[in-house]
Formats: C-alpha cells, structure tokens, sequence
C-alpha cells in the first residue's frame, strides 16, 4: 500500500474522486465520473509526479444496476497498480469518453468492452465487434444474458453460421443462421 | 347431371384449390444469387466481386470505411483465418499495392469461447482449469495470474515451497515458449529444420512438466494457496537430464538461426516498434523489452519470489523483429539461470495452504498480474461474496501485441507479415478469449 | 458332348498341358524362322534408311518413361534427407526402408478428384502443368548421359536448353494467371519475375564454357572435357560453377529462391488451386527440374560422363570381345548363375543342417550367387562397355548435386523478393560479365587450340 | 535400422506391450501392423462380421455367386481388386491440411516432428493448400464463427476426403460445452470419420487414430461414395 500515492492523488484531482480512495494489498482504488474520464486520465499519464504511462488493463464491468469502465495503470513512480472505476454509467445507454487519445492500444480493448457489454465509447473510430460476429445481435458478458444450460439451448447449437454476406431479407428466414438470444432473466 | 369438377393436375393448381398459395421466393431484380452459396443475395454482379473481403454490409465505423475504399492499383487479398504462417486462425485482411501493403485490417473471435462467461459461472477451482486453455503455448501463466488475483481477494499466504515450485515450472514452460517461438519464426521464414529442433527441446519440457502435474499442455496445476502437486522424483530426474543440456542445446538452436545469412538479413530493420509507439500501444513483454523500455513485471512489480531470484532484464533498443527475436535469446539464458537459483535453495515444507472446500470471498476486488513469455498478463476479480467470481476479466499480452500490426505493416512486402506477426509472437487463445 | 471335348476330358494334366504347349511351341519356332528369314531384313533395312527418325522416336519414349521414375526417386531421396537433417525416421513403413512411400503419394495424388474452381479458365488451367512438365522434359532430350546415349546431338544444344528451359515459366505463369487465386497470380507473377531475372546470369555464365570448348554441343562440351578431373571447366570456371549453381536453383524454384510455392507467404503458390494429377504434374516437374539443373552442372561443369580418373588399362579387354561375342553372354551368365545357385545351395543345406530347409537353402543360393553374377556381369560390362561407364559417372555425380539442392532445402530459410531480385541484377549479373571477360581476354591472350584434341 | 517401430536390438517385449527403450532412442508407438488391405483384427469392427464390405461378397449372396462359374468371379474380381488396391494406396499417404484452431493444434504439430514421427507412414507433407490434402484435422475448439470458413475448408477439399476430430471441443464441445460461442462437436457442421478424445490428446493418441483412419480407408468403411456429405448428427439433441 502506497500512502504517498494516495496524497498526491488527492491533492492532484481531489474534486473529481468520487468517495473514498480505497487501497488494499498492492492496490490503489478510486472512483470518477464519465464526465471526468479524459481530464483525469490525461492528468495521471502526463503529469511528471505521475507518470503512469503503461495502461495494464480496460475492463467493462455489468454490476447489473449500471455500468463501470475500469482501468488498471501502471508506473514506475508507484509500487502500486492504480485502479480507476468509472461508476455511473447508465445501462440503457451506457457511454464513456475513449482513451484513444492517449494510448492507441486502448482501441482494440474499448472494441471488446462495447462486444461483451455494449458500451460505446465517444472518440473511438472503430467501434466494431471484435470477438463476435457481425450480425450477432445481443451482448454475452452482461448479467441478463445467462448461459443455457443445455447444449440444446446454447446459441451454438448446430449453427453453420458463416461470415456470410448481409442479406437480411434471405439469411433471416434461412432456419440454421440467426444465433439464438439467451433468455432475459 | 353436374359434370364432376375436373380434379386440378398441378400441385399448384390443387394448393390454389385448397386456398393456399406457395410461398414465392423475394427475389428483386436488383439483387443477384451467389453461385456458391444460394442463400446469398449480393447486391453486385456475380463476378472477381464475390471473391472480394470488401464487408458485404454497410461499413459500420470511420475507420472501416476508410480501409475499405480501394485506390487504383490496390488490391485487397485475404490471409487467413486459415493460413499457414497466421498461428491459429487470426484473419489479416490486407489491402496490397502490387506486394507492397499499403493497409491491414486484422479480424479477430475466430477462436472467441466465451471463457469469461463461463468462469463467471464456475466457482474458484473451476476458474483455474477453465482459464487454461488461453495461453495454450504457456497454461500455467494463465493460471498464475487468476490464482494471484485471487489469493489477493482471499488474502491467502503461499508456502515458499510452492511459490519455488511455481517459478521453477513457470520458467521451464516459458524456455519453452520461447523456443518455438523461434521455431516458428523460422518456419514462416521458410526454414524447415529449426522448428523441429524447437520440438525436441519443447516435448523434453512438457514431458518432465507432465510427469509433475499429468498433463501435456493443459496442466491444471496452481492452486488458490499454492500448486496441486509435490515434486517427484521422475520430474526431478528428467529435469536433471535436460539442464545438464539445456545451455548448451540452446546456444546450438539460436546459433542456427543467429549465424544464418539469409534469416537476419529478412528479420533486421523489419516491423520497427519504436519506445513511444509501443508504450502507447500498451505492448508489454519481449517486444516492449526489445524496443527499450525495462518493463518487467517479475522486476517492475514483484509479485513472488522473484525478489530473492538473482537474474536481469535482457533490453534492446533496435525494435526491429530481429531485436525481439534476440531478446527471446536472452531471456532463455535468463531462465535456464532462474531454474538453477530454484532448484539449489528450494526449500522444505508444505506446498499447500489450508483452505476450506467452498471458497466464498468476502466482497471486493483483486488486480493479479504476472510476467508470462509474451508479456503482462492480468486478472481482475470481482467477489459479490457468493462462490462464483461476480467479474473475471482476463487480460492477455498478445492482444495488444497484436493490435500493433495495423502500424508496423504498411509500407513492408507481403512477405514481412510473416515476419512481423511471427516474430510480435501470438497466442490466438488469449487474444480471442 | 462333340468328340474333342469328350477326349479332352479324358486326357489328364500333363497330356492337356503338352497338347497345349506343344502348337504353340511349333507355331513360335516356324514364326520365328519365317520372320528372320523373310521380315527382319527388310525391316532393318527400312529402319536403317531412316535412322535419325529411329533414334529420335526412340529416345522420346525412353526419356518420358524414364522421367517419372526419376520423380518418384528424387521424392523419396528428399523425404528420406530431409527426415534425417530434421532427426526423424522419415518413412519407414512402405516398402522396404519406406521405398515404396513416394510412388503411394504419386498414386494417390493420380487417383485424387481432379476440378477447376469457379471462374478459371478451363483451358488455360488445363493446359499449364501439361506446359510445365513438357518443358522440363523436354530439356532431357539434349542432355548426353553417355557416349552414344543421348536423344539428340543439337550443335546449338546449350542454346536449346536455356529456350527450354524458359518455357517452364510460361507454363507457371499460366497456372497463376488461370486459377482466379490470387495466392496463385503472386505466385505466377513471383516466378515469371525471378525466373527471367536469373535466365540471364544463368546464360552468360555458361558462353565462357562454350568459348572454352568451342561448341554448343553438349557432347562436344563433355569431350572437350575428358581426361583426368583437372580437365573439367568446373577448375577453369571456377565463378561461373557459383553462378550457375545460384542461378540454376532459383531456375529450379528451389529453396531458399521457392517465392513461386511459398507456402507460409502463399499458400502454395501457383498451385494453390490445383489437385489431383494437374497438381502431380507440377509435382513432378519440379523435381524432374532439380534432376535435369544437375545434370546439366555436371554436364556443362564436372566432366559429364568422363571418368574423373584417367583408366591406367585399355577398356576393351582383348580377352572378352563384347562386339565379337556379344549376345552370347546372356546365356553364359544364366548357365554360370544356376550352377553357382545349385553349389551354393548344396553346401549350405549339407552344413547348414537341420534348421535349413531345402527350399531356404537354395533360395539363399540364389541370392548370393544372383548377386555375385550381376556384380560380374556387371564389372565385366562397365569394363567392357564405355557407355557403362558413363551412365555410371554421369548419375554418380548427378545424384551428389541432387543431394546437395535437398540439402539446401532443409538448411536454410526463404529469402524475401526484393533480395531475391536485387542479388540477381545487382551481384550476379556483373559477375557473370567479368568472367565472361576474363574468359575471353584469356582465350586471346594464351593462343592455343581451344579444344584439346 | 528403423527405429520407430521396434525396441532396441536384443530387447525382447512381452506380446501386447512395448519393447523396453534404450536411452536416447525414440520410442515406440501404438502400431497398427500394415497387414495389406485385409483388417488387421476382423474381430475387432462389427460384432466378427468380416470388416470388408467388397463387391464379391455382395455378389457371393446372390444365386449367381453361387453358382460354381469362374467366368462372373474373373469378372467382378478386377474392379474389387482394384479398388482394394486404390485404398490400400490411400490410406498410406493421408496427406493433412496444415490447419489448427486451437490447443490440440500444438500436439498436432509434436505428432509430426521429431519425436512422435507421424511421417513414417506417409502423414507428414502437411499440405497448405485444402487441394491437395486428404484429412482434415479439426484440432481445437470450433467456433461458431470459424464454423464457416472451416466448413468452407471441408468443401475445398477434393474427395476422397476424410475428416478427424482431434480433441474434446471437436468431439462433443468438451469444456465448452456451455458457451455461447462454440459448437458442440463439430459432427454438427460436418461429416466425422474419426473421433479423438483427449483435452488434449497426446500425440501418440493421434497417431493411433490416424492409424485406425487408415485402417478404415481399407476396410471401405465410410468409403466416400457412400459417405454423408452434411453433418452426421441432427442440429437437435
């Protein structure tokens, strides 16, 4: 656990923390608007006393009531990983700033957070799946999208789902080709 | 009397008799029926257009519809996802100028299995043989990292035994990596002889790993609070075999390749990943190393015994595909000299911590990373308190290596793709999930 | 039930056996006389009018019968190697030592499903790997494997080769072009590009030899060779040996210049799209290439059929006249074989004793006396018969630069395109012209007869 | 001296079990002993019926086989023979797609090279191209999205083809078989020769399974005029 770090960080971007700056084992926690994404990103990669330049990770978290984007830093100012939760994100419509603006690699990992949760991130130019494909119609990683628990019912059932061309009107009414939602719970 | 009604001849006329009408195909006269496959609609003519990557839906994203204009002279030729020299089946659609790659659109989840989903639906021993087959070429890293995580949410102590016994058979696995990893840097180089040495040293080493934990590849080895199995003897014994060669026989696999004209010649000054690119790109591991920036998470955020290992941080600047390939050189040495600190101060005592048969967690969060042969690889874990991890994120190297292709190709021959992919060294398991 | 038949049911085996044989033994004698007499010299008078008809015929027949068999030997020699160099076994449960392994390949590949992909041109496609393997082919017709065993005798026979030789690219470039792959058109076009980048070198290398020997005969270039192993233009040429040999590989699309079917580039290149026997040709022909390229080296660099050691002793021993005798040493090898056969046997089924059989013992008999009288016949004809000799240099010294191109194949990694064609135009071409050059400065220079005679 | 296929000189092994190794010999493997196109245990397929299905038993069934007449044997012996001949050829040069999905793909690989040589009999030229090979080898998990470009794969490929389930994603969907994005066995999008198990299999497994493929090859089993061309199970458990 990192002391200093949890000063700077709260004599740096005091306002924009939203509650407390949790810290545990060897890892520093603290939590931000949408809104706040790019200021306070920009801040931590930047600035000399911070310097967290490797972004580790960008996960998308479905916490079934709403949204979070969070980030793992790393730098070598700090012996601590820095997590960033970025909490509050509506699932109707979740929306986040991208963090392509710093590191390009985030492109690819705000690809899969919009595949396996649907959220799209403002500023990312190719905001396309990137796991599943195309056509596929629903986001497997939130928590109203449940496994089946038979081989019958699962969406790979017997599927010959080929990266076919979009023909809506034919490849709809074609049985073997839509992928099965899983039921809402 | 009534003439009897005639009875309708065609099957159509007796449907139509019997109010029903056979459903008639939609078939608009602007639209033509692929050859190969008729339930395609194409909204051109069938011609060298259907044999086209051009996507066939509406190009959905700016930078999609920029890829996906051709200029005159350009020509879009598809690699993969079954190709001989792309490991697995990543798909590289590349958009060439005679044999010059003008621009590359890589399509991944060709190999997505949702392992997310279903560790988020299996308790914490499942997690730990469901997260194996990511890193395929190094399992155990893979598995490093999720029990990490969760020893941290868990806050378990790991006897010094099993954290030995971890970093011995996790360098041993990444010696092996990392020598097909020059194998098949070779192989798509066109070399065929390296790959098979490559073999020979990588089936000495998962041999020996299988007489410690039962299998080749998957091995559902580490456990929450240390690993499934003491050493025995016959691991011990193969072990011995292997060092008393293993410097040697490396020097002599690298030497085929380092002293080969032809092979540095195609591998210098190729798919240069300079400091800042690669630091933005989030590239982690040996093609970090290589383009100079000391990042290693076994030094740069120890997480084992690593701070008690005395070993060094093989650091390049050229950036170029040959550097990588070097500093995956340098780090077998490295290993091979970590494997020797382990087996002379292993120590003695328990290789398991006491745990009770249903791990409920209590709430909370947990970030474990570990420095597999590709790079950083990480697991975040949400507990909700119940058995089953409520969040299990896996974070793999090789996707964000990867990503890195989009830049370093253009302006190279087609024949430096295979280069350049091969030499940032893929894993198609943990980046597709 | 007619009388014949009645009689023949009662006659037993050996009467039905010698009322068979017996016509047929009288009939094939009375034909056989009335033919010598009456059939035989008119016949060769009419072949003898129209020899180089003959000849011609002759030798296209023996080279297409004789080019697979090469094919199948040169796969499972490459099999075999390169199994070795990568420390495996290779194939070692087809035939004896696997022998058999590349013939099953052949076989299967012909008995494969054979079809064209849609939108290729049918006839283009057809036509390619019939161009490619007639090319390659047809370069064996010029080539002398000993003296008097060649098919012809061009004097523009180098000139000859080389045209020959650029068909093949025609024929992969029409395979490329034809398949509607574009993994195939790189391939066709790769190789079209390379291969008449290296035609050039490749050519300019060997005019020094023809300035040496004075000829464009291949024959009169293995001549002017003979004698002892300093005499071969491989001591005289020493840098057009390198260039030729460089060159001639990437001729051969050989690694490390295989751009046209690399496969972890493209997937096999011109080939990608063909299968069954279309795909054998091209098969074939690649290794019937690397066969001819090394003959052709031998041939043009190390002497051809010449002996590389002068013979201290005249070859016709006076002792053993082959024109005098000549057919009769058939019979003499078969008489000498079933007596050394029947000794052999005896004694080892006397001392051999009881775990010998008769049959065991004999037949051993006959390997070892088979093998002591074909190593005689076969001494005594290589001494005899200088054509013997040569086909026995010619492919002893053929088979050492096949073994040197497989060994390459499994060495060394694929060079990239832009080198390929750089170290040809850039450091072959010039130095085929300096050796050219040279070659002729110094053929002025020292005046002599070129041509040792 | 061969070295993959018998101990060393002098070892003698117990009948039904491998000969004791020298060290730094490769070792034995599981051999099916090439007998010619006749089944190597006729016991072993089909409850004793005899394995090969051949036009002259066929023909020996009806009352024209059994009439004692030499000329209708002569007759239907040529084209048996032949195709005995042919799959004899075939199943001793099964040339392999050089494709691989996932995990098992590596084990594939450690099969072919040095220490388990695939190539002695006549497996190794692992073709790039789908023209030119015999066998698909699905080695790894199938995804629903790779489902087609495989299936695509399968129809390159000229007959007679063959297709090999490597491993337990292929075979039954194995450890995935709840996920959402894989198919549950691969007989479900293709025909299937030969199933092995195994997460993954060692090599030797695929080997022995190979083997058995060519030993079905000339048994006729499966014989590809015969064979289904779509999946062999229904999409619906």
């Amino acid at each position: 656990m990192d002391r200093t770090l949890k000063r700077r960080l709260e004599a740096r971007l005091g306002t924009q923390i939203q509650g407390p700056i949790r810290q545990r084992h060897d890892q520093t926690e603290i939590r931000i608007q949408p809104g706040d994404v790019p200021d306070v990103l920009r801040t931590l990669h930047d600035s000399v006393d911070f310097r967290f330049e490797i972004l580790a990770d960008l996960a998308g978290v479905d916490t079934g009531e709403s949204m979070q984007v969070v980030y793992h830093l790393w730098s070598e100012t700090s012996p601590d990983w820095l997590r960033i939760i970025v909490d509050g994100i509506s699932r109707e419509d979740p929306r986040c700033p991208s963090a392509t603006f710093l590191w390009t690699g985030a492109e690819w990992l705000e690809r899969e957070a919009y595949d396996m949760f649907g959220i799209v991130f403002e500023g990312n130019r190719d905001l396309r799946r990137i796991f599943m494909p195309p056509d596929y119609t629903s986001f497997p990683l939130r928590k109203d999208f449940l496994l089946p628990d038979d081989a019958a019912r699962s969406p790979g059932e017997g599927v010959r789902h080929v990266e076919r061309p979009y023909a809506p009107a034919v490849v709809a009414d074609d049985p073997a080709a839509g992928v099965r939602r899983a039921p809402a719970s | 009397m009534p003439a009897r009604p005639t009875r309708p001849t065609t099957r159509a006329a007796r449907a139509e008799t019997r109010g029903e009408t056979r459903p008639q195909e939609p078939r608009p006269p602007e639209q033509h029926r692929s050859e190969d496959d008729p339930r395609i609609m194409l909204d051109r003519d069938v011609g060298a257009d259907l044999y086209e990557p051009i996507p066939p839906y509406p190009t959905r994203t700016e930078r999609e519809g920029e890829f996906y204009t051709r200029g005159d002279g350009e020509m879009f030729i598809n690699i993969g996802p079954h190709h001989p020299a792309t490991h697995g089946v990543l798909r590289l659609v590349l958009k060439l100028s005679g044999e010059q790659i003008v621009d590359v659109d890589p399509v991944l989840g060709y190999l997505h299995r949702g392992v997310e989903k279903i560790c988020e639906n299996s308790d914490y021993y499942h997690v730990i043989d469901q997260v194996d087959p990511l890193e395929y070429v190094s399992s155990l890293f893979q598995e490093w990292a999720a029990v990490l995580s969760f020893e941290k949410l868990m806050d378990v102590e790991v006897p010094r035994r099993a954290e030995y016994i971890r970093v011995l058979s996790g360098e041993l696995l990444r010696v092996a990596s990392h020598t097909l990893y020059m194998g098949f840097l070779a192989l798509d180089l066109g070399g065929l002889t390296p790959i098979l040495y490559s073999f020979i040293e990588r089936d000495e080493i998962v041999e020996m790993l299988a007489a410690l934990t039962g299998a080749r590849m998957l091995f559902n080895y580490f456990r929450i609070g240390g690993v499934n199995g003491d050493l025995n003897h016959e691991f011990m014994s193969r072990l011995g075999d292997w060092m008393s060669r293993a410097a040697r026989q490396t020097e002599a696999n690298a030497g085929l390749l380092n002293e080969n004209e032809i092979f540095v010649r195609r591998a210098r000054g190729v798919g240069v990943l300079d400091r800042a690119t690669a630091l933005r790109f989030g590239v982690t591991g040996g093609n970090l190393r290589a383009a100079g920036v000391p990042f290693d998470i076994r030094r740069a955020h120890p997480y084992s015994i690593y701070p008690e290992l005395d070993f060094n941080v093989p650091t390049r600047l050229e950036g170029d595909s040959l550097a990588r390939y070097l500093i995956r050189v340098d780090e077998v040495r490295e290993s091979i000299k970590i494997i020797d600190q382990c087996l002379h101060n292993m120590p003695d005592g328990p290789v398991m911590a006491k745990l009770p048969r249903l791990l409920r967690p209590r709430p909370g969060r947990a970030w474990g990373a570990c420095e597999g042969p590709r790079g950083m690889l990480g697991v975040y874990t949400i507990s909700d308190g119940s058995d089953q991890p409520f969040r299990f994120r896996i974070h793999d190297p090789s996707f964000l290596n990867l990503e890195t292709v989009p830049t370093l190709l253009p302006g190279n021959l087609l024949a430096d793709t295979m280069t350049i992919v091969a030499s940032l060294d893929p894993v198609l398991g943990g980046i597709d999930k | 039930m007619t009388l014949a038949a009645r009689t023949w049911g009662r006659m037993s085996l050996t009467a039905r056996l010698t009322a068979i044989l017996l016509p047929l033994a009288v009939l094939l004698a009375v034909g056989t006389v009335v033919g010598i007499v009456f059939i035989l010299p008119p016949t060769m008078d009419f072949l003898g009018a129209n020899m180089p008809l003959v000849r011609f015929v002759v030798a296209v027949v023996g080279i297409l019968v004789l080019t697979i068999p090469t094919a199948f030997v040169l796969i499972y020699m490459e099999l075999k190697v390169i199994a070795r160099m990568n420390l495996r076994v290779g194939p070692n449960r087809i035939g004896p030592w696997g022998a058999a392994m590349s013939l099953f390949h052949g076989f299967k590949v012909l008995s494969k499903e054979d079809f064209a992909p849609t939108g290729a041109d049918l006839t283009v496609f057809t036509l390619a790997p019939v161009v490619t393997f007639l090319a390659s082919v047809m370069t064996l017709l010029v080539i002398p494997f000993a003296p008097g065993i060649f098919g012809q005798d061009l004097n523009i026979g180098v000139l000859y080769f080389f045209a020959m030789g650029g068909l093949a690219v025609l024929g992969l470039l029409m395979a490329g072009w034809a398949s509607f792959n574009k993994y195939s058109l790189l391939g066709g076009l790769r190789s079209a590009a390379q291969i008449v980048s290296y035609e050039i070198p490749l050519t300019i290398s060997v005019v020094g030899v023809v300035l040496l020997a004075g000829t464009m005969s291949m024959n009169g270039i293995v001549l002017s060779q003979s004698g002892s192993a300093l005499d071969w233009f491989a001591f005289k040429q020493p840098l057009a040996v390198l260039i030729f040999f460089i060159a001639a590989t990437a001729e051969a699309n050989r690694t490390p210049f295989d751009m046209t079917e690399a496969d972890s580039e493209i997937v096999a290149g011109f080939a990608t799209e063909y299968s069954g026997m279309r795909f054998g040709f091209f098969f074939f022909a690649e290794y019937v290439n690397v066969f001819i390229i090394s003959a052709l080296l031998v041939t043009l660099f190390f002497g051809g059929w010449t002996a590389p050691i002068n013979w201290p002793w005249p070859y016709n021993l006076n002792w053993l006249d082959a024109a005098g005798i000549g057919i009769l040493w058939i019979p003499i090898a078969l008489v000498a074989l079933v007596v050394a056969t029947d000794i052999l046997g005896a004694a080892i089924w006397l001392i051999g004793g009881r775990e010998w059989s008769a049959p065991s013992a004999f037949g051993l008999g006959l390997l070892i006396a088979g093998a002591g009288v074909t190593a005689a016949v076969g001494l005594a004809c290589f001494i005899a018969f200088d054509w013997v000799q040569g086909i026995f240099w010619f492919f002893a010294k053929t088979y050492v630069f096949v073994f040197t191109f497989v060994w390459m194949r499994g060495t060394l990694p694929r060079v990239r395109v832009d080198q390929l064609m750089g170290f040809a135009w850039k450091w072959l071409l010039p130095a085929s012209l300096l050796n050219l050059f040279v070659t002729a400065a110094a053929i002025i220079i020292l005046n002599q007869p070129v041509i040792p005679r | 001296m061969a070295v993959g296929d018998r101990g060393p000189k002098g070892a003698k092994a117990a009948p039904g079990q491998l000969a004791p190794l020298a060290p730094g010999e490769l070792s034995a493997p599981i051999v099916v002993p090439n007998t010619l196109w006749r089944a190597a245990n006729p016991l072993a397929y089909d409850g004793g019926r005899p394995a090969e299905i051949t036009h002259l038993r066929e023909f020996g069934l009806t009352d024209a086989g059994r009439r004692d007449d030499a000329r209708w044997g002569a007759l239907q012996i040529v084209p048996t023979r032949a195709d005995y001949i042919l799959d004899l050829i075939r199943a001793n040069s099964l040339w392999p797609l050089l494709s691989g999905l996932a995990c098992c793909a590596f084990e594939m690989m450690s099969g072919a090279t040095s220490k388990f040589d695939m190539d002695r009999w006549g497996m190794f030229p692992f073709r790039a191209s789908p023209r030119q090979s015999d066998v698909l080898i699905v080695a790894g998990t199938l995804t629903t999205k790779m489902s087609g470009p495989l299936i695509r794969l399968w129809e390159q490929m000229p007959e007679p083809k063959w297709c090999v389930a490597l491993g337990d994603c292929t075979v039954s969907g194995g450890r995935y078989k709840r996920s959402y994005s894989t198919v549950q066995g691969i007989d479900r999008v293709m025909p299937v020769d030969v199933y092995i198990p195994g997460c993954p299999p060692r090599p030797e497994g695929l080997i022995y399974g190979m083997l058995q493929l060519g030993q079905l090859v000339k048994d006729q089993r499966g014989h590809w005029p015969e064979r289904e061309i779509g999946p062999t199970v229904p999409d619906k458990i």
